[in-house]
């Protein structure tokens, strides 16, 4: 299936774009979403652990991803 | 009344107190963060704020709702500005009401730290010199 | 800025905001102390408030020298207000600001508590059935 | 010499008035002026140690009196 997922600020900067397509086979993972992220031409200047959001919360890393999910990375935060 | 928001304009922290206002609080208690015109001994000349405003709103809701189980308030706002914005100018507001004084400001610090700490808003600060760069913390306390 | 008052008029809370604002202050803390419609059980149709002017304007004055030498402020501001007041309206207030938002609350809590504490104010509640009560704390802190 | 004692809120109420006269030797302490209070008709009706200013402070029971001081009587504050 195909997982877009969204990037935002820092993120978005190095990679230069605010969402990629990601190809996974069902029952990947956020680890498995985040380690072809990390394989793409510039996502080695991402960290290796960033964070990610399914579906607008916090998401461990063995969390399952469906079909339609809305995944994010989100660089470190710095609100208020 | 517990509301969560994202917003591009100039935050009215007067219609927010009003809207906070209950006749059985006896503290209101209001935070603003606002941008300082200087960081870490570099000279800021604005702050440009982006969040990822659907889950911002959410997490920011979140915390509103576990600051009321938690201390009982009578009412919780969190509107946190995105956008340019100048020296002085107000980028977060929480503004809370409880019958007692005490919760309300034990309340607001919640807000506030939760706040920043988790929900899913960026600062690329400017400076004088022209340079720009992203502010963050580590953000470790998350899954 | 830093001042203290004892006023008749309604607080404006915008222009102590405005007052207290710095560049130097990335938060804000706000306390506003509101009449509340019931108070230990009995309902409440307001409060008269009464104050020892003179001496209410410099032991708030003090409270905010010694919150400004402890958590180092950038602005801080207390007015209290008397007079008869109705439900929801405020009857004091706190605006002050700093660099950080951990030590503004800090001193926001400081500044509300000491003044409950020490200013010499009164007040008179009035009820529901239209007996009066003077509410106090029995101040037992002082010399 | 005459010592003027400002009384207010539920103090007040007690004694009736916003004010008392107490005649007092040189050298008087706020002990001795609440004393002089506390013997008068109604002081009976006061706590017997209430708190005191002398200009604007809250001042010691031994405070010594000056000519022209400030003194107040501060029934249990209540602000906020």
């Amino acid at each position: 299936m195909t997982v877009t997922v969204r990037l935002f600020a820092s993120y978005a900067q190095t990679l230069g774009r605010s969402a990629v397509d990601i190809e996974t086979p069902e029952g990947a993972t956020v680890e498995d979403v985040v380690a072809a992220i990390l394989a793409m031409p510039g996502g080695d200047r991402l960290p290796p652990r960033p964070l990610v959001a399914v579906n607008h919360s916090y998401a461990a890393r063995g969390t399952v991803i469906g079909e339609g999910d809305e995944v994010a990375l989100i660089p470190p935060v710095a609100g208020g | 009344m517990i509301r969560s928001a994202v917003v591009s304009d100039p935050i009215d922290v007067v219609a927010l107190t009003q809207e906070a206002a209950s006749p059985s609080a006896g503290a209101t208690a209001i935070f603003l963060g606002t941008v300082r015109e200087q960081n870490e001994g570099r000279e800021v000349t604005g702050i440009e704020y982006s969040a990822y405003e659907e889950m911002a709103v959410k997490e920011m809701r979140s915390i509103l709702d576990e600051a009321c189980s938690k201390f009982g308030l009578a009412s919780a706002i969190a509107v946190h500005r995105t956008g340019e914005l100048a020296i002085g100018e107000a980028s977060i507001a929480v503004v809370l009401s409880h019958a007692h004084r005490g919760p309300a400001m034990d309340a607001l610090r919640y807000i506030v730290d939760e706040t920043k700490s988790r929900a899913p808003v960026w600062k690329l600060e400017h400076y004088i010199d022209g340079s720009r760069e992203w502010v963050g913390s580590t953000g470790a306390r998350h899954p």
